[in-house]
């Protein structure tokens, strides 16, 4: 058996539904059709009346999770690309994020966001939103890198009592896999050290792990051991992991696919030198996605967003500082 | 829930629509001093931020906290005191809240009108007009799903706010799930200092109703009776499952926007128009006229609520405020996944 | 402006509507040549991203196109390369954009549907549906700003479109300051996958036009000489000075949502029933009981449009893709505030 | 003479309407009433017809100003509380920001964002969101500190062919007064060294200025120097005149009103390490807003934000390290 990104997302949905009579899927087309992704193929039919379609209204189907999520139910609202929760934005920043600081009543909604760039999907289709909603209080914002992370991650962010943003990346929908869903899984706000090494820390997430792997794969052939440590959560993130790699190997390299300013790469790099200045032998660095949108045209889109090969190249230049 | 705000021997006079009215008059009147408590708190500087009124608009308020149940839900807006009374809200609640009493069920954080028990089915507003319609609708499908009938939700928005994109997404999704809401337009002929002719080009905002496919009635927004009878009729219907209900009332804001506001720019025509009618006068009118309370019952009832809301006032101002260093600086129930985000 | 991309010598038949009706049906038949032709295109992986067809809506889209003239400001949507073609937007502009060109007006930026020239009044879309509206409200009050009059402004929206936030605040907008907006509604059964039952719940949408003070006219999207009537004279009302126009078209989408998706969902007895008519045809039966084409013309007209689209597609085939060495990597048009976020 | 920093917004877009017959003003309230804070009063006299009262319609408000900036005219959007702008937001991160990228016809809209804390506002008339807006490619985000800057800036801002986010500071509407307006100013992009000190470096922007000064002060009374920039634009942000005086004075404390994930703090500091590590002789610091919404009453209002008496604590700190 193998399962991919895709349906690990779904099975933790499945198992959610099962496990859970408060639990309830709504968002656009999610209910016959399964989603524009088929993130809720056959869930409709399993069952009935809990997986609902939405009307394209993003603001209204947001604050509808808040008002079920007050009333006790567990709902999950799938945006049908992230790009589009700009629509529900305010009922998410300023209604869930808010609800139980101001009321004490926990807001239990997890709000799925199908994110990042794929070839050829442009501007509206492509676009990393997790420092958007990073930024807010009252948000845990995931980003889960591996099948069973997708899978666990999702699983858990149901059962948090708080609001969730979760970010499922659509590259890996369809060509990351695993042997099979995993069984225990790190808790959500730890982040994981996917490759050791001891010469130099590359901190990523989501879609950006692998390229991270692949340049350390690379960078290996060249002699050198370079550390990836997957975020897996970019709040609450988990800085103890990441400045005990950087202990390790005195280098840091942050990557992400969103845009450059005030991203996951600034807020990491602001941590460690704030709290572990003396552990960096060279200078951290960063490298994102240009100051662009995110261009439709695969050879521009290739240049646009970090590679295995830019993250190698920029790795090869703080391992010679 | 929440206990009774009036005494309840004091009524009980000649028909039960007697009653009813008699008990809408009394919570309308004691919220209509309630906001003028506040706003002389305001001038006096004891309170922080803004103080909105609901002077004109409190018969129409009344009316729809009124028709409501316990276990029903309630989303009311920024002139709703009278519609939060009569729906069970306890006057400490709003001078907590008012006064910044931690004490209150905002526990300082937030304010003003901005106030609720989302577990009692009161929801506290968010000041993003528009925004807490569809977060009812949650409510009743999560019901709904829950298996539980019988229940309502109701919110309240002003003309202003039906431009909002918010109000439009969140009638529609009522109106596709079907779902139990009764919304309560208070055309109070300004947004702010803006007038009906800069806010929308119908005639009147009941002819939203049918382009949704939802049921609406309009009322006179200054006349008790007709808030009681129309509003009681769209809450019914709601509950007799005939889906969203909405209500357009006509009527005017007897006051600025806010206590900062001295509402210079409101037509004097419209102030002395039928909308510009003082709603209480006009049921106190109405009870005089039926016999059914004089002048010494009004006086009574009115100096029972200045008794009501001083004692309360003065009760929330012993309340020690907020303590700064005892305050969980953290928006997340989960505080295993708070950040400590260290700061030097 | 652009330029005219029929053979005017071809024209010229009967009356002047029978003129008008021709030329509506060959750009029609252009655009779903154009349609097929990217939709093999895509089959055959020469296309990334996503095909989005017109597919049983082109002679609704191709009247509005008609309608406009030189200086109007017309936002397409999704389904729209037929009107686009009326309104004069170089068959070029779509090949180059769907192969990503950088020679076409989007430089390979954007791609496929989102496409347009601002200056010339055509303006891209951008995917976040209902955004579109108050981008063309915009301009409309410019000119009315600027002393420009005469000219209206066209926008395209699916009935699903209409259940967002933005549309409801745009057409609101445009009925406040009655601007000469035409907004053309085609209700093509379905939003992606979901049906009308889930999307709203009034009998019409054209229910909706009363209750924004906006003039509004249903037709039949299936057939031609109904939409040219129309959105003709929807467009001519705006142009009166006659405030915003809300035009409500019944047709089905005769494709799926984009190429990669079956329809599977599509009710049968929605494709049998004249909602399901193909447009193209119901054209072509016309004009042939008219006498105004018969099959040989028919057949001319379409090789003419093959030979137009092949040419178009093999001369954008053979220009080089873009050179993201050359690109210049700034949002910004003030290259001096633009940052260089130095990248290691 | 005096005038008061709301009072040069109001001349800054007199100004503009007077001598660019392609300005205009659309907001809620801004006509006859003169807006909610009076930024715009009498205009609506003295411009007839140019000074427009909007609906309730954010969203319709930013999409109306980028479609009448493709005609070639330059509204100015003023959103009633920048907190409102959530319901525009898609408007300005997706057609504002992307336009000029999209078609290469520029987009010269002017969003003016009555920002930040006061006393007793609470969570949704409180809101700073510069950082919000900086992420996105496509915009450019001012934050004037002084009734100079507040002038001049928004003068440039409409110049200016790009949509520019301009953050207004609340707090210094009515309070914060100069002598006259200025005939000379600093270019949009350029940070200002707002007092000049040897010992450490505070950056800071809109009201933290104000606080940062205070604590200068204080901080000078006990022997320290502390020099603080004022950053006047976050987007772009002058990293140059940043770094020169942190390679000055070796030590930096950053200080933003805004929540503490990801905003100007955090690029500021990963900015200054990763381009001037070897500057520092200490750990670089910052200080936000508490990660929690902004609270109603004055005392906890006080207690989440930074104040001249917290940035002082910090910058002791970090002198003695
Ligand atoms: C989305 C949004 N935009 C702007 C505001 C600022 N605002 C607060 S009240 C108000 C006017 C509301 O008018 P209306 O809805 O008619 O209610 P009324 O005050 O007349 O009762 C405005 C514009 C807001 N609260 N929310
Ligand atoms: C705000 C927003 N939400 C979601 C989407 C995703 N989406 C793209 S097309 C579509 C369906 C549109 O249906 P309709 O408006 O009826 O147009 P049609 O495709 O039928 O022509 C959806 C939901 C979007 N583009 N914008
Ligand atoms: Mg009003
Ligand atoms: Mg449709």
């Amino acid at each position: 058996m193998s399962i991919t990104y895709l349906e690990a997302i779904r099975e933790a949905q499945a198992r959610a539904l099962a496990e859970d009579p408060r639990v309830f899927i709504y968002g656009q087309d999610v209910g016959a059709f399964g989603g524009a992704f088929k993130a809720t193929k056959n869930l409709a039919k399993t069952f009935p009346g809990r997986v609902i379609d939405a009307p394209v209204s993003e603001d209204a189907m947001v604050g509808l999770g808040v008002g079920a999520a007050i009333e006790g139910m567990r709902p999950i609202i799938e945006m049908q690309f992230a790009d589009f929760s700009t629509a529900g934005f305010n009922q998410i920043v300023n209604q869930a994020a808010t609800l139980y600081w101001r009321t004490n009543v926990p807001c239990p909604i997890t709000i799925r966001l199908p994110c990042g760039g794929t070839s050829g999907s442009g501007p509206f289709h492509s676009q990393s939103m997790e420092t958007i909603y990073a930024h807010y209080p009252g948000l845990v914002v995931l980003t889960p890198a591996t099948v069973e992370d997708a899978y666990s991650m999702l699983l858990e962010a149901v059962a948090i009592d708080d609001p969730v943003i979760f970010c499922e990346h659509k590259l890996l929908y369809y060509h990351l896999k695993a042997e099979k869903l995993p069984t225990e899984a790190l808790p959500v706000g730890k982040a994981r050290i996917s490759r050791e090494g001891r010469d130099m820390t590359i901190v990523a997430y989501s879609a950006m792990v692998h390229e991270a792997l692949a340049a350390a794969e690379e960078l290996a052939g060249e002699g050198f051991q370079v550390e990836v440590v997957d975020l897996r959560s970019v709040k609450p993130l988990d800085t103890d992991t990441v400045m005990a790699s950087v202990a390790r190997t005195g280098r840091l390299l942050c990557v992400g696919e969103s845009w450059p300013w005030g991203g996951v790469t600034a807020e990491v790099i602001a941590r460690v030198v704030s709290e572990g200045f003396g552990l960096l032998d060279a200078p951290p660095r960063r490298l994102n996605a240009k100051d662009t949108p995110v261009p439709y045209h695969p050879s521009l889109w290739a240049a646009h967003r970090p590679t295995a090969r830019s993250i190698a190249g920029a790795a090869r230049n703080l391992l010679r500082m | 829930m929440f206990q009774a705000v009036l005494n309840p021997g004091a009524l009980g006079k000649a028909s039960p629509f007697c009653d009813s009215y008699l008990k809408a008059y009394r919570l309308a009147l004691l919220s209509r001093i309630l906001d003028e408590k506040f706003a002389s708190l305001y001038r006096a500087g004891k309170i922080h931020g803004g103080v909105f009124m609901g002077r004109g608009q409190e018969v129409l308020s009344v009316s729809l906290g009124m028709a409501l149940r316990p276990g029903d839900v309630f989303a009311p807006l920024i002139r709703d005191a009278a519609g939060r009374l009569a729906f069970g809200e306890p006057l400490l609640d709003a001078v907590r809240t008012y006064l910044g009493s931690p004490q209150g069920p905002m526990r300082a954080r937030d304010g003003n009108v901005h106030r609720g028990r989302p577990l009692e089915g009161l929801f506290p507003m968010i000041s993003h007009l528009g925004a807490m319609i569809s977060v009812v609708n949650g409510a009743l499908l999560a019901r709904r799903l829950k298996g539980v009938s019988g229940t309502v939700g109701a919110t309240c928005i002003g003309e202003g706010g039906t431009s909002t994109g918010s109000f439009h997404e969140a009638v529609n999704q009522a109106a596709v799930e079907k779902l139990p809401l009764v919304l309560v337009v208070a055309n109070n002929q300004y947004a702010y200092s803006t007038p009906n002719s800069r806010q929308f080009a119908c005639r009147s905002l009941l002819d939203r109703a049918h382009g949704y496919g939802v049921e609406g009635c309009a009322v006179d927004g200054t006349d008790l009776e007709a808030c009681l009878k129309g509003v009681g009729e769209a809450v019914e219907n709601a509950r007799a499952g005939r889906g969203p209900q909405l209500v357009v009332a006509r009527l005017l804001r007897l006051c600025g926007h806010g206590e900062h506001d001295d509402a210079g720019y409101v037509d004097a025509k419209l102030k002395q128009s039928p909308l510009g009618r003082d709603c209480l006068k006009v049921a106190e009118e109405l009870m005089q006229s039926r016999n059914w309370a004089g002048p010494e019952a009004l006086a009574a009832w009115r100096s029972e609520a200045v008794q009501k809301i001083e004692q309360a006032v003065a009760q929330v101002q012993r309340e020690p405020g907020p303590d700064p260093f005892k305050e969980v600086w953290s928006a997340l129930s989960c505080r295993a996944l708070s950040e400590g985000v260290e700061e030097s």
